[in-house]
């Protein structure tokens, strides 16, 4: 049969690639869900032994509620709102996104392997993905002009840690709780930078963050 | 100690009560005088016993937990608080009238808090025991001073003037804390005494990262750049009790660190007196070529901080090579210079403030004539030239003659120290002669002659809470000319703090004295006898007045007088690389030439090389740096990424 | 008591010597010159003479002629004649009288600059400047005469023990101190080639031009001052050359008066033989005098060790 | 039940949101004043822990909630007359978010679990927000979408730091829970390697919050564009805040044994930080941006101190107090100044002591303080460092150190003077007031009590903050 934790991996990889390569907002926040919801899959079948307790299954489905309906939702809404323009306007071209993406994952495959860290099996694949997400993520981040684009950026940073947190640690000294808690300041972090997208919006009728640059020295 | 601190009280009390009760004008202003004059007296009753008994009283308390804060008052100590003492209630009682500002009420009362500030800082720099204790006052000194520097603020030059003196106590300051910490990082422990135990090398680097903090304060050559600034920014009364006092703080540091760290080495001695040549010989230079009445004087002060540091090098010169002769006369004429110069000074810019506030003319070439309607003014500014001049019967003259003897007994050396002696000895000579030159050129165009324009006429003299501290500093340069005695036995007894030092026998020093009061009574005699002789010649004689023989010329003006300028032109055109002289000559160019002007302006080097060769620089090099700011989001997020992984190399 | 004869004699003689210059001059000249007596006339037709004062001068100009008549004595009440000791004397009084020249010189110039007159004004500027130069030369012989006696004041010098003299042991370096002392001596007695007394163009003049205001008494108190001031230097010079140290007192004078005489009969020839100097070659003039002696005192560092 | 310390003000901010401006006001001022009695109780040791897995009040904690309180007090006394004379669309979110601010920084001093802090911090980061926006100008927008934006991402790399740090505690197989005290206890049995990445990314993280260069580059935008009493508090509160994230930190590193590695990283960024507001503080055309960048320097300051260690640890902590004092004082008469006159520029502004003569004197008073002179405790602070660094003879260090320190004087000098002495065409706007002076004379003067007088309590308190990882103070 096949590895379930491997292919989810995998499609989180590949969703990566996508959002790198996507020219279109709307593809790009639709691969953001698929991502959310496969990130937060992963611990799920991670615990091969773990039994999963009420609260945790209570946990997860939070979870892929918001990473994968509600963040996604919100980003559509401003989409929609504000009606940007539909182009992502990179600095750096997709092709090059593409191939920088596939850098990246060699890259961080590289890095995994020079940890020698001993991982339970199948981490070390986690490991490569979380490291690529993030990695990507700053690309993006660095890399598009919009800000709904750098927003995205910072959820896949956060997926990306959140994937770390999860192949590293054991869960036994991190509660729930916390984690709820920083998914809620993931949350609100979203929908504040939403306000203010539309208010940039209004200000600028652009979400280009190159135009505002009056606030140097 | 108690008496001490008591004097310091009434004073602080004279300074709050200006503050407080600013809105009667004049009432405050004879209160605060009166109890400043009255804290001044309790200060000098305080520092009899340390001075001639010698004996040592100490005050101490904890501070913050873990600091203390102790004072002590020895007889160096007390010899410096002689000039805070008396020159401070003078520039206070003078500015009685100088103050006269109804409409400013407020900011006189400051003047005057920051002043009494200023005294009590200054009498604890000398006092201050300990690292921490020093540095505290030392900066409330500072600051206050700077406050006093701004009182008029409204004027631009005021400011930048307040600015670079800033600048220049900050960086001092800088400099005197690194100083203080690499000592403590060696001695473990805050106390002055403890200074005695560093290791030779690192002496030196202490002594020499002070003596930059110091020698700022001080106006040591390079870094006088901030006085001939202040000093005429500063309203008269402050800018005496700064160049006549305050800066000699810087002195007392180093002589007072240099007891402390009880060194023996050459270098010392071989530093400060170059420093010393240089100072004193650029200073009277620069003030030759000043044509400002209170930059010139500001100038002075450096040259006599010179003299002051040629005196000191001599005797740190005479402790390196055992040569005690030289020693104690090179520090004793260093000493009663610091009292002397504090009077002169003080008395000169008292006389300068009372012209200034009369005629309203900063300009030497735009005055003349004044000793006729200001006798009382033209009078004791004489007598602080001759003396500044350090010509006999004059207190100048005194500390100038110790320091030469000092010298001269040094010249029995070999080696360095003979040819640095030899330096000392020529330098001094230079100074006196120019130090003559500027004050004939002073007195000659400010004083005498005919006024050169409207303003300097008719002139009167100030009233009597102006003349009267200017008669008495007057008197007090006379007065020590002529019975020097008592107060070289005083410098002397202020070595005693100097442990590595052991003075020469107390009968050589008088006989030194005792000759030295002989020649002035004797110049005094000559003078009165010669005349009397005139008188008899006199006797029946007609006497005539008419116009100035103008060698032919039948249409004299006041314009036709020879300005300072002029006076003073060949002398620098001597020392032309380095002094920078800017001409601007209008030129005759047709054949009935118009209005032709001619004007020379002397910039100081140091200066100029500190603004081309640092500040510009630096200035633009932090320009450039400044593009990092540039507001892309995308490189604020790079620069983080870039510091991971800077960081991550660590590993 | 002798020196008080010393002195008194000193004090007496000095106006005759610069007739004895005119006189050099005038018989190299050709001419028949002047009576030998002539400064003695002078001054006394001087005293007879009432005054007249510029309007524009205050009690500064009255003052001048006083006190540098009163300095040039003191001068001479501190300097020993032949092997006679001085009526005063300590350690370290040549400093003191070197800087009582000083105060001298200093009212001088402010009573010239008192009478408004430029020229006066520009005379002063070159007094002031020269003699300062001159005082550097001055003070490098003090040093040289330490560096050889180890004392500082006159009587040492000359009648003590280890006495300074051409004759003696390292007399070598004297004769330096001789030629510089003999150019300090024209240029602060204001003699050509540094001023011409004998000039009638004001532009050019340093000292006479500082005195023009002067009339009557207070002229007269001047010129023995200067005169008194050029004996000084002139006996300075004397005592350097020859050691006075013969039995009978009468004829150590007798040489002492002799030397003088050549010294004041050199500076005729001097004037008589040389041109005035620019005005800006001057300092140099100046600062040969000091190399010399410069030269001589940094030599002893070999000599006495 | 310590917890009410946090609970307090944001129970009470969320309620404001329904209340009249008016009203919100009052409630703000009874808040702060609550807050100071729940915080002097708390040091009285009335208040314990109740969650005690995830908060305790430990005395740096403690320290710093007593500052941040006693501050506020002052601002928001400030903010009672400021918002009426500005125009703020929004007075209920106003006030709303000051308290929550409060409540949140209050939960960062006394929460123990590193990823509560975590997410204290970045709630900081989410309720500040608002405050900087609150003018609603496109300058300010600006300024907001970098604040965010910025902070998110480096508050992530702490999140992914701790998580580091929890790995090193699974490869040295330790069972504790993970709180900063039974980690303390554990910290010689954790991995090393790992214990030292996560310490980068802990650093870094928190350094962008607290305004360490280079990742400083939000700072400046942020204080210059936020209401002066939001700046204030960002500045005399928050960076202590986020300094703690990273002290507390620092001490599980050299309890570990690693403090070497630790303090010359906190050297490191301490400089470069110091270097930075001198080179932007000279010439510096906006007088709020000056004091932002004034913000910088001394935060690299204390970072300078703790890293040196020893001696300077304390001279650090009483920087810390200090520079909140004086820095939040300096921005409430900055406020002044800036409805004075109306503008940012220090140019178009001059005469300070003839139009506002009772805000120059706090304003300059100021000036001094950060100059480092006394009467002001920043005098002693700085001397301490000093003493400090000399002491561990890092030469190289204490040279930059002092250079950037002058350098500062410098820029700080002729920008304070130019405004306060010099010309100015422009009419004032506002007229000073009595409400708006007291809390910068109150802070002012707190500063100079405690540079005369330092009660024990405070003293003990700080001694206890710093003794574990070896700061002394007995000389």
């Amino acid at each position: 049969m096949i590895n379930i934790t491997e292919s989810i991996l995998v499609i989180t990889l590949l969703s990566v690639l996508l959002s790198l390569g996507s020219t279109r907002l709307m593809a790009l926040v639709q691969i953001m869900a698929l991502q959310g919801i496969m990130v937060s899959l992963t611990p799920l079948f991670l615990r091969s032994h773990g039994s999963l307790g009420s609260g945790a299954i209570i946990f997860f489905q939070i979870m892929i509620l918001i990473k994968g309906l509600l963040i996604p939702g919100l980003l559509y809404m401003a989409v929609k709102r504000v009606a940007i323009k539909r182009e992502i306007e990179p600095f750096i071209g997709y092709h090059a996104s593409i191939l920088a993406g596939l850098a990246i994952l060699i890259f961080s495959i590289f890095i995994t392997n020079n940890l020698r860290l001993s991982l339970p099996e199948g981490h070390d694949m986690v490991l490569i993905t979380a490291i690529t997400t993030m990695a990507a993520g700053f690309f993006l981040m660095m890399a598009r002009s919009k800000a709904i684009t750098q927003i995205i950026g910072y959820l896949m940073l956060e997926n990306g840690i959140y994937l770390i947190g999860t192949a590293l640690t054991k869960h036994s000294h991190t509660l729930y709780v916390v984690e709820f808690g920083v998914l809620l300041d993931l949350l609100v972090g979203v929908m504040i930078m939403g306000i203010i997208l539309h208010n940039i919006h209004n200000a600028f009728d652009d979400v280009d963050t190159t135009s505002p640059r009056r606030l140097k020295d | 100690m108690d008496t001490f601190l008591l004097s310091l009280i009434v004073l602080l009390a004279g300074g709050l009560f200006a503050l407080l009760a600013f809105r009667q004008f004049n009432l405050m202003k004879a209160g605060y005088i009166a109890l400043s004059i009255a804290g001044s007296i309790i200060g000098l009753s305080a520092i009899r016993a340390p001075l001639q008994q010698g004996i040592t009283s100490t005050f101490s308390t904890t501070w913050l937990h873990i600091f203390s804060l102790s004072f002590s008052l020895d007889s160096l100590s007390a010899f410096f608080l002689i000039p805070i003492f008396t020159i401070c209630p003078l520039a206070t009682l003078y500015s009685f009238h100088y103050m006269d500002n109804t409409n400013k009420k407020s900011r006189v009362a400051a003047n005057f808090f920051f002043l009494t500030l200023l005294t009590i800082s200054m009498a604890l720099v000398a006092t201050a025991d300990n690292i921490i204790s020093f540095i505290l006052v030392w900066e409330v000194m500072s600051l206050s001073s700077f406050f006093l520097v701004m009182h008029e603020y409204h004027k631009k030059d005021t400011r930048k003037a307040g600015y670079i003196y800033f600048i220049f106590t900050h960086v001092g300051a800088m400099f005197i804390f690194a100083a203080f910490s690499l000592a403590y990082s060696y001695t473990e422990s805050f106390d002055f005494v403890s200074f005695a135990t560093m290791p030779d090398n690192i002496k030196i680097i202490v002594f020499f990262l002070a003596l930059v903090g110091f020698g700022s304060k001080a106006g040591i050559f390079p870094l006088h750049i901030w006085l001939p600034h202040a000093h005429p920014a500063a309203p008269s009364n402050v800018s005496a009790v700064m160049s006549g006092v305050m800066i000699k703080m810087g002195i007392y540091g180093i002589i007072r660190l240099y007891a402390r760290l009880e060194a023996t080495d050459l270098v010392y001695g071989e530093v400060i007196l170059t420093l010393g040549i240089v100072s004193g010989i650029l200073g009277v230079v620069y003030a030759l070529g000043k044509h400002d009445l209170k930059k010139l004087l500001a100038y002075h002060s450096v040259e006599n901080i010179g003299i002051i540091l040629i005196g000191t090098g001599i005797g740190m010169i005479g402790i390196a090579t055992d040569n005690m002769v030289m020693a104690s006369f090179g520090f004793a004429g260093g000493l009663l210079h610091v009292l002397n110069h504090s009077i002169f000074k003080s008395l000169l810019f008292l006389g300068a403030g009372a012209v200034l506030q009369k005629t309203k003319i900063r300009h030497i070439d735009k005055l003349g004539g004044l000793i006729k309607s200001m006798p009382t003014t033209g009078k004791t500014f004489l007598i602080g030239s001759v003396s500044i001049s350090g010509l006999p019967p004059f207190n100048g003259f005194v500390s100038e003659f110790l320091i030469y003897y000092g010298a001269f007994h040094g010249l029995s050396l070999g080696g360095s120290s003979f040819i640095f002696t030899i330096f000392a000895i020529l330098s001094l000579a230079i100074i006196g002669g120019l130090a003559a030159a500027c004050f004939s050129k002073v007195i000659g165009v400010v004083f005498l002659g005919e006024p050169r324009t409207k303003k300097a006429m008719n002139a009167p003299d100030p009233e009597f809470t102006m003349t009267l501290p200017m008669i008495i500093l007057a008197t007090a340069c006379i007065v020590i000319g002529i019975f020097p005695q008592f107060f070289i036995m005083t410098a002397f007894q202020g070595l005693q703090s100097i442990s590595t030092l052991h003075a020469v026998t107390t009968n050589e020093i008088i006989t030194v004295a005792d000759n030295l009061a002989f020649a002035a009574r004797l110049l005094l005699v000559a003078f009165f006898l010669s005349l009397l002789l005139r008188k008899i010649f006199y006797l029946k004689k007609t006497v005539t007045s008419g116009p100035t023989w103008g060698c032919g010329f039948t249409q004299p003006s006041v314009k036709m007088q020879y300005t300072g300028t002029s006076y003073a032109m060949s002398i620098i055109d001597f020392f032309r690389p380095f002094v920078d002289i800017r001409t601007t000559y209008s030129g005759i160019n047709r054949i009935f030439p118009g209005r032709t002007t001619y004007k020379t302006q002397v910039d100081d080097i140091a200066e100029k090389a500190l603004m081309e060769r640092i500040v510009s620089p630096i200035l633009y090099l932090l320009a450039k740096l400044r593009w990092i700011q540039h507001g892309h989001i995308q490189l604020y997020i790079g620069y983080i990424i870039a510091t991971i992984i800077v960081l991550l190399l660590f590993i | 008591m002798e020196s008080f004869i010393t002195f008194a004699i000193a004090a007496l003689t000095a106006p005759l010597f610069p007739g004895i210059i005119l006189k050099v001059k005038a018989f190299l000249a050709g001419k028949k010159g002047p009576p030998l007596f002539i400064k003695y006339f002078t001054v006394l037709k001087l005293l007879r003479k009432g005054s007249v004062y510029s309007t524009s001068t205050s009690f500064i100009f009255k003052l001048g002629p006083v006190v540098s008549f009163a300095t040039a004595l003191i001068c001479l009440l501190f300097f020993p004649f032949a092997d006679r000791a001085p009526i005063f004397s300590f350690h370290g009084d040549i400093i003191v009288i070197f800087y009582i020249m000083g105060i001298g010189r200093f009212f001088t110039v402010i009573a010239a600059l008192d009478t408004g007159s430029p020229f006066e004004g520009m005379g002063a500027a070159r007094e002031v400047f020269f003699s300062t130069l001159a005082e550097v030369t001055i003070f490098t012989t003090l040093i040289l005469f330490y560096r050889l006696t180890g004392s500082l004041s006159f009587s040492e010098y000359f009648i003590g023990d280890n006495q300074i003299c051409l004759l003696n042991a390292s007399g070598a370096l004297l004769l330096f101190v001789i030629v510089a002392l003999f150019m300090v001596l024209l240029t602060e007695n204001s003699r050509v080639p540094v001023d011409d007394p004998a000039t009638h163009l004001e532009l050019t003049m340093i000292h006479e031009v500082m005195i023009l205001d002067h009339s009557g008494p207070d002229l007269a108190l001047i010129e023995l001052a200067s005169f008194y001031k050029l004996f000084f230097y002139s006996a300075f010079i004397t005592q350097i050359i020859y050691p006075f140290t013969h039995t009978s007192s009468a004829i150590n004078g007798l040489i002492f008066y002799g030397i003088l005489f050549g010294i004041y009969v050199s500076i005729g020839i001097t004037e008589s033989i040389m041109a005035r100097c620019k005005m800006n070659l001057i300092p140099q003039f100046i600062l040969t005098s000091f190399a010399l002696v410069f030269f001589a005192a940094i030599l002893t560092m070999g000599v006495l060790q | 039940m310590i917890e009410f310390i946090f609970i307090l003000p944001i129970a009470t901010g969320l309620m404001t949101l329904a209340l009249p401006a008016t009203l919100g006001r009052i409630v703000l001022l009874v808040t702060a004043l609550l807050h100071l009695q729940l915080t002097i109780m708390s040091w009285m040791g009335r208040l314990v822990p109740t969650f005690s897995d995830y908060f305790s009040a430990s005395p740096e904690g403690l320290l710093i909630l007593m500052v941040t309180s006693f501050i506020f007090v002052c601002i928001s006394l400030y903010s009672f007359s400021y918002m009426q004379e500005t125009d703020i669309e929004n007075k209920p979110l106003f006030i709303c978010c000051m308290l929550l601010f409060l409540g949140t920084m209050s939960m960062v001093t006394l929460s123990d679990h590193p990823i509560v802090l975590w997410i204290a911090i970045e709630a900081t980061t989410l309720v500040s927000a608002p405050l900087i926006f609150i003018h609603r100008s496109k300058a300010a927008l600006e300024a907001t979408w970098k604040y965010v934006l910025i902070c998110s991402v480096g508050i992530a790399l702490a999140l992914l730091g701790y998580f580091f740090i929890t790995l090193a505690m699974d490869l040295g197989n330790i069972d504790a829970p993970m709180t900063f005290t039974s980690l303390n206890t554990v910290a010689t049995q954790l991995d090393p390697l790992w214990l030292k990445v996560g310490f980068i990314f802990v650093i870094i993280g928190f350094g962008t919050k607290m305004g360490l260069a280079p990742m400083h580059t939000w700072l400046p935008d942020a204080h210059s564009q936020a209401p002066s009493p939001a700046s204030a508090l960002l500045s005399g509160a928050l960076l202590n805040c986020a300094f703690l994230g990273i002290y507390k930190t620092h001490v599980l590193m050299c309890i570990a044994g690693l403090g070497e590695f630790s303090g010359n990283l906190l050297i490191g960024f301490g400089l470069i930080s110091m270097m930075v507001g001198a080179i932007f503080i000279i010439g510096q055309a906006d007088y709020k941006r000056m004091l932002a960048y004034s913000s910088i320097k001394n935060m690299g300051i204390i970072a300078f101190g703790v890293g040196i260690g020893g001696f300077a640890l304390y001279g650090a902590f009483l920087h810390i107090i200090h520079h909140s004092l004086l820095k939040s004082s300096l921005f409430l008469s900055a406020g002044n100044i800036l409805l004075g006159f109306g503008t940012k520029q220090v140019q178009r502004i001059g005469g300070i002591i003839r139009h506002l003569p009772r805000t120059y004197i706090a304003f300059f008073a100021g000036f001094i303080g950060i100059s480092g002179m006394p009467p002001f405790g920043m005098f002693i602070s700085e001397m301490i460092i000093m003493v400090g660094a000399f002491q561990e003879h890092r030469y190289i260090s204490v040279a930059l150190f002092l250079l950037a320190l002058t350098l500062v004087g410098a820029g700080v000098g002729r920008i304070f003077m130019s405004m306060s002495y010099g010309e100015t065409s422009k009419k004032l706007l506002v007229k000073e007031k009595t409400i708006r002076l007291l809390p910068s004379y109150a802070l002012l003067l707190a500063s100079i009590a405690l540079c005369i007088w330092m009660p024990d309590i405070v003293h003990t308190t700080i001694l206890n903050s710093i003794k574990i990882i070896g700061g002394i103070t007995h000389v």
